[in-house]
């Protein structure tokens, strides 16, 4: 991610004082940054794809316990995260709307609502790990979770924690990513012209956005 | 020029020391914050060199100790731990990043006429990440090792109590490496083709090494999920692989070979690339079937992921999936043996002139027939069940990974050795290192296939007494293929100095990157590439093959060229 | 022929129904691999002689460009080939997996660095030995204790992994015999090369003999063992041992069964405290006043999904005694622990060392059970 | 195809549109999982997570103007996370029966001890 950000930064050519030499144009160069952005998605999805087979290979093995365990889960709360995350997705892409119409004030303030509601998203999913840490609703063999003892139920909650431990980690990291941006838009490095890194840490968040939609029915609602 | 060229690209100019890139900056900083394809190319070649050396000496260490039936020279422990490090080595720091991030990042960008890669600071990080996960897993190998085999099975790998975290860790981190090598070659194949160069005039090499990319983009995040999941298993004890806490180790094994069969066609899809480059270069002569090598390469991407159940057929697996995962095995094979007959029929009616790099095709053809046919009568299920874990396994992967892809390795060094340095080597010895690393091969790995129908099961440390000859046979071998590797080190070390220089082209090849001085200047090119002719033509009107400086074979010299001018 | 191609290729007898079949098709795949490789060879040789270059000026081949027969021969030939070895092979691969309705049957488990045999219905028992008849199917029910395992007879052309927290199986009808090595043949620890065994192939009549006298010897055998091994690790064995007794002289096994297997009542192996579902609906955890009241008053709250068929206890059982049983009830944990002890700290017995639970070698998490 | 073409012409109404409907389809499946569908009840989780996340996809991550090799790669991506899941699934499903001992148990499915 960073990778990406950080390659398009410096350049020097003629046609424009972002356009690296080995590109023809910057038409190209997007083109290129897009492409190789995507791929990266697509890697992401895969990475997640292998836990999405997990949770459906121990969903087959132990259904009951998958609803039982589903429904201790704090579904309100997922409701919550879920309608923070939609939005802060939302106020990413005004972000970028904003500064290809060269309104810098309102971009840097969409950028700013953006990793708030990102970190708002870790600090709820925090609450509720801690909650679970005091049910005793752990992964394994940590799990003593009186309540629930339907066979596998380890199992889902080794699944939920790994799940949602990696994508929080992805918001995490999107987030740092966002303040990033925030600064480098507040300094006036991009404008209508050039929005390349803009454009990309914008993907990155809607993957993780992407991801979550699926993991709140997934993991709190079936 | 006395054969008109098809791309205007020498200057007449005659510097005394031409810039180029391994001079145009000196200096260890030069080199460690470059971000010029070339370099990271040669210093990718480099730290593969060395890994193939490391895992060669355990491969040394685990014949030795199989010498006799019993204990040799080491412990079980400490061949368990031989035997695991030789795999990791080999397969995660040499064999994946060998030909796609070593020769790939050298010869891809001047193949399509690009100055560079799309992404040069992610080129540069990926040779920092490898180097990271490299440094893991050796901190690991050093502080005992792995014992559990380079597959990782759970829940053995969750419960042994040697230093298997780190040596996971290092796998994960140097899957990133790859996925950033990956993500590069196929941005760079879409958007950085010179002017004129359509898909359908892609050398096969761009064409099988983008092929490989989209493997490596597409697998190894999976293998990255299951080895973190691995490592968070054994330092954590989750559960998810371990049925002592409610886990299956079948899930294991299914997200492992997800990424692991494909991981073969990542070792081999690259020679195969190789090759395409060499055959229509030394047979004179158009490639046979353009079209049908290029494209079978992306159907083995594609259908090379349909296959991994064939590695669980014994694992209690029903008879439908086996099915299922059988049939589609054998569809990668046709793939492959469409590739084999075009290369031969390549041959046909060509004008072939043999030298290193033509002997190590010749090694290749034969392992990758001999490989590849092994490989279909394992898919065959039943045949399968007896072969499943035992050497014979092992002499196939050996002859279809190590024999295609470091016959590969060789013949890509010796072919483009002259274009990287501008130098050349002592054919000679060139030939005399080839036909041992062919001989030892085979006498290592045939003794293997017997093994392996007598029922020796793999990663034994002592074995059945009546084993004993053809383990002998092989340990005999292996040495001769050692031997022939620190040939190839010695000759080609004093060749990098003291070689005989040599001109822009001296292979006469029509690959697009012989356009270019040898060794290349920084932007690789003199002038702009101009692509007017198909890829591997040697045959359009008008085209004569320009002969430059002919080192080898003791013929005269024709055309002119930098080291005569 | 076949005894020539064997020896050329270094198989191993072909002791079972199935091997002769299997080889056949590996010479077929052999032979037609070599065949298409010298033919490969040759012609790759064939043509360096003849069109191999002569050193002259600016030579190039000739143009050769496939024609659609050409293609289609290509792709056609070696696809016809392998999908009829696939053919065959999956044929033969269906006939390993079925075993035939009269085998019969032996459970296999394989743990570091062993395998055991026993047979069903109380039959001996052994390890690293397994007894079988001649020309009879026997079928292998496989499990194992701690790591992956694969057990392999290559006389017998058979391999199958066995996965501890499942069963597989696999089946052979030995045809001569004779002594056959097996061999581990998936990864296992320090001493996966020393995991070996044999398989004795006996002639009908004699296996008859030694398995009926071996039974007899082996159930007392057994009792004996099962008694010193629960005292071993349960301070409570007394206790339990009694329930046991009292159970079997109640009657309880004619509903009951203690080892997960379905029967009449519910089953009481991890009966404890496990949550059952009561008909009405409601959820009973099957706490110790719960298993008491039920012996009592069966009626009171009775499990969905059986029978009532259980007659009450009271005025037959002492207090005492409802207590062992209710105590052998709890000591039946498929997990081979009880889940009081799961808390607190274990010794280990392979490293001599108290452990926190979960951890340390498979011994402790599997509690020492077998 | 790049942004800065039609910079000018640029309208948040789209956006809005989008993020009303992923709003909508939120309560929806949340008010739907409160009810007992039985079988379908996963099928129409899964069909709204599908319609939500393509959404995002489209829109919001701009795929819809994006050229094929963009949208090949995310087709492709989620083409295998769907076939690692299938052809697992279907081997966990059609193992040798007795995969799984039979019984009721409480921790995990260690298997009852042989003898």
């Amino acid at each position: 991610m960073a990778e990406h950000v950080e390659a398009h930064e410096h350049g020097h050519e003629e046609h424009h004082p972002r356009l690296q030499h080995h590109f023809q144009d910057m038409r190209t160069q997007q083109h290129a940054a897009r492409l190789g952005m995507w791929l990266f998605l697509a890697t992401e999805i895969l990475l997640f794809g292998g836990l999405f087979c997990a949770y459906s290979y121990y969903r087959t093995l132990f259904p009951e316990a998958w609803k039982e365990c589903s429904k201790h889960l704090n579904r309100p709360f997922g409701l919550l995260e879920t309608f923070d995350l939609i939005t802060s997705s939302f106020t990413m892409v005004l972000a970028i709307h904003f500064t290809r119409i060269g309104n810098r004030k309102l971009s840097v303030l969409m950028l700013l609502a953006t990793a708030t509601m990102g970190f708002g998203f870790l600090g709820l999913h925090g609450y509720e790990y801690y909650h679970e840490w005091l049910e005793g609703a752990l992964p394994g063999k940590y799990y003593h979770f009186e309540e629930v003892t339907a066979t596998g139920a380890p199992m889902f909650y080794a699944v939920y924690f790994l799940m949602t431990g990696l994508h929080s980690a992805h918001v995490f990291i999107g987030g740092v990513v966002l303040l990033v941006l925030t600064y480098l838009t507040a300094k006036g490095n991009y404008d209508a012209s050039y929005d390349h890194p803009l454009d990309l840490g914008g993907l990155y968040w809607h993957l993780v956005d992407l991801i979550w939609i699926f993991l709140f029915p997934l993991l709190y609602l079936v | 020029m006395s054969s008109p060229s098809p791309s205007p690209t020498t200057t007449p100019a005659v510097p005394v020391e031409p810039k180029n890139y391994l001079n145009c900056e000196t200096g260890v900083r030069s080199w460690l914050l470059t971000r010029d394809h070339k370099r990271i190319g040669l210093m990718f070649l480099a730290c593969v060199t060395a890994a193939l050396f490391l895992g060669g000496l355990f491969a040394m260490l685990i014949r030795i100790e199989l010498l006799t039936p019993d204990e040799t020279i080491m412990s079980a422990q400490t061949y368990n731990r031989m035997f695991t490090l030789h795999g990791v080595v080999m397969i995660f720091l040499f064999m994946i990043p060998a030909i796609p991030s070593g020769f790939g990042n050298f010869v891809l960008p001047m193949m399509i006429g690009a100055e560079d890669v799309a992404f040069p600071r992610l080129n540069l990080a990926s040779w920092y990440i490898y180097l990271a996960g490299a440094a893991f897993a050796l901190w690991g190998m050093v502080h005992g090792g792995a014992d559990t085999g380079w597959t990782f099975y759970t829940p053995y790998s969750t419960t042994t109590f040697t230093k298997v975290v780190p040596i996971l860790l290092g796998a994960f981190i140097i899957g990133f490496s790859s996925i950033a090598t990956g993500i590069n070659f196929i941005v760079t194949v879409h958007t950085m083709r010179g002017p004129g160069l359509t898909w359908n005039k892609l050398p096969l090499f761009v064409w099988s090494i983008y092929a490989t990319s989209i493997i490596q983009v597409l697998a190894t995040p999976i293998l990255g999920i299951t080895v973190l999941l691995t490592a968070i298993e054994h330092a954590f004890g989750f559960g998810i692989f371990d049925p002592a806490h409610g886990g299956d180790p079948v899930l294991f094994q299914h997200m492992f070979w997800f990424y692991s069969h494909p991981a073969v066609y990542i070792m081999v899809l690259p020679a195969m690339a190789v090759m395409s480059e060499i055959v229509p270069t030394f047979a004179r002569k158009n490639i046979f079937g353009y079209k049908a090598i290029a494209y079978s390469s992306v159907g083995i991407a594609l259908v090379g992921f349909f296959a991994w159940g064939h590695h669980l057929f014994t694992s209690g697996q029903s008879t439908f999936n086996a099915g299922v995962f059988g049939v589609i095995s054998m569809i990668v094979g046709v793939f492959t043996a469409i590739k084999v007959f075009n290369w031969v029929g390549t041959l046909y009616k060509g004008r072939i002139r043999f030298s290193t790099p033509f002997a190590y095709f010749c090694g290749f053809i034969y392992l990758l027939v001999f490989g590849g046919m092994t490989g279909v009568a394992l898919a065959t299920v039943s045949l399968d069940v007896h072969w499943q874990d035992t050497y014979f396994v092992i002499a196939h992967f050996h002859f279809i990974m190590v024999g295609a892809t470091l016959m590969a390795f060789l013949a890509a060094l010796h072919y483009w050795f002259p274009k990287m340095f501008g130098r050349t080597y002592s054919e000679g010895w060139g030939l005399v290192a080839a036909s041992l690393i062919i001989l030892g091969f085979n006498a290592t790995f045939i003794p293997q296939f017997l093994l392996g129908n007598a029922g020796m099961p793999r990663r034994y440390w002592s074995y059945p007494a009546e084993f004993q000859a053809l383990n002998v046979a092989s340990t005999a071998g292996a040495s001769l293929l050692a031997f022939g590797f620190l040939t190839i080190l010695v000759y080609l070390t004093i060749a990098l100095f003291y070689g005989e220089k040599v001109g822009r082209n001296p292979w006469g090849s029509r690959g697009y990157e012989w356009n270019s001085p040898s060794p290349p200047p920084k932007h690789n090119f003199d002038s702009p590439q101009v692509f007017d002719h198909p890829p591997h033509d040697y045959d359009s009107e008008g085209h004569e093959p320009e002969m430059q400086t002919e080192v080898h074979g003791g013929t005269e010299v024709h055309g002119d060229d930098g080291a005569k001018r | 022929m076949n005894e020539l191609m064997r020896n050329m290729l270094f198989l191993p007898v072909q002791a079972s129904t199935m091997s002769t079949h299997i080889d056949y098709l590996h010479y077929f795949v052999i032979i037609t691999t070599m065949v298409v490789s010298t033919l490969i060879g040759g012609a790759a040789l064939g043509f360096y002689v003849k069109y191999r270059w002569k050193g002259r000026i600016g030579a190039k081949g000739e143009p050769v460009y496939t024609t659609f027969l050409g293609e289609a021969l290509i792709i056609g030939v070696p696809a016809f080939f392998f999908l009829l070895w696939f053919a065959i092979g999956y044929r033969d691969f269906v006939r390993l997996q079925s075993p035939p309705p009269n085998a019969q049957d032996v459970y296999v488990m394989g743990k570091q660095w062993m395998w055991k045999f026993s047979y069903p219905d109380g039959g001996p028992s052994g390890t690293n030995v397994l007894r079988v008849p001649a020309n009879r199917p026997i079928r292998l029910l496989m499990t194992s204790r701690d790591v992956i395992h694969s057990f392999f007879v290559p006389a017998f052309r058979t391999k199958q992994d066995v996965l501890p927290g499942r069963y597989t199986q696999s089946w052979f009808e030995a045809t001569k015999p004779g002594r056959y090595p097996v061999y581990c043949t998936e990864m296992c620890g320090t001493g996966h090369s020393t995991m070996r065994a044999e398989v004795v192939v006996m002639e009908p009549q004699e296996f008859d003999k030694w398995y009926a006298e071996e039974k007899s010897h082996s159930r007392a055998k057994q009792r004996d063992g099962r008694k010193t091994n629960i005292e071993d690790r349960d301070p409570h064995a007394t206790m339990i041992e009694m329930g046991r007794q009292l159970a079997e002289s109640a009657g309880c096994f004619k509903c009951h069964s203690t080892d997960g297997s379905p029967h009449i009542g519910p089953t009481w192996l991890d009966m404890y405290m496990r949550k059952e579902t009561l008909q009405g609906g409601q959820v009973q955890v099957a706490d110790e006043a719960y298993i008491t009241e039920s012996m009592m008053e069966p009626k009171l709250k009775q499990v969905q999904g059986y029978q009532l068929v259980m007659p009450s206890y009271r005025g037959r059982l002492e207090g005492p005694e409802s207590a062992a049983i209710v105590e052998y009830i709890k000591s039946l944990r498929s997990d081979g622990t009880e889940p009081v002890r799961d808390k607190g700290p274990q010794f280990d017995i392979k490293n001599g060392q108290v452990v926190e639970p979960g951890t340390g070698s498979t011994e402790v998490r599997t509690g020492g059970m077998q | 195809m790049a942004h800065n073409d039609h910079a000018h012409t640029h309208s948040a109404r789209p956006y809005i549109l989008t993020f009303m409907w992923l709003c909508f389809c939120t309560v929806l499946t949340y008010t739907l999982a409160h009810k007992d569908l039985g079988a379908w009840s996963f099928a129409i989780a899964m069909a709204i997570a599908a319609a939500k996340g393509l959404s995002v996809i489209l829109f919001f991550m701009h795929l819809y103007d994006q050229p094929g090799p963009s949208r090949l790669t995310l087709a492709i991506a989620f083409f295998f996370v769907l076939l690692v899941i299938t052809l697992t699934l279907t081997d966990v499903h059609t193992r040798f029966p007795l995969s799984l001992p039979p019984g009721s148990f409480r921790s995990g499915n260690v298997v009852p001890p042989i003898q």
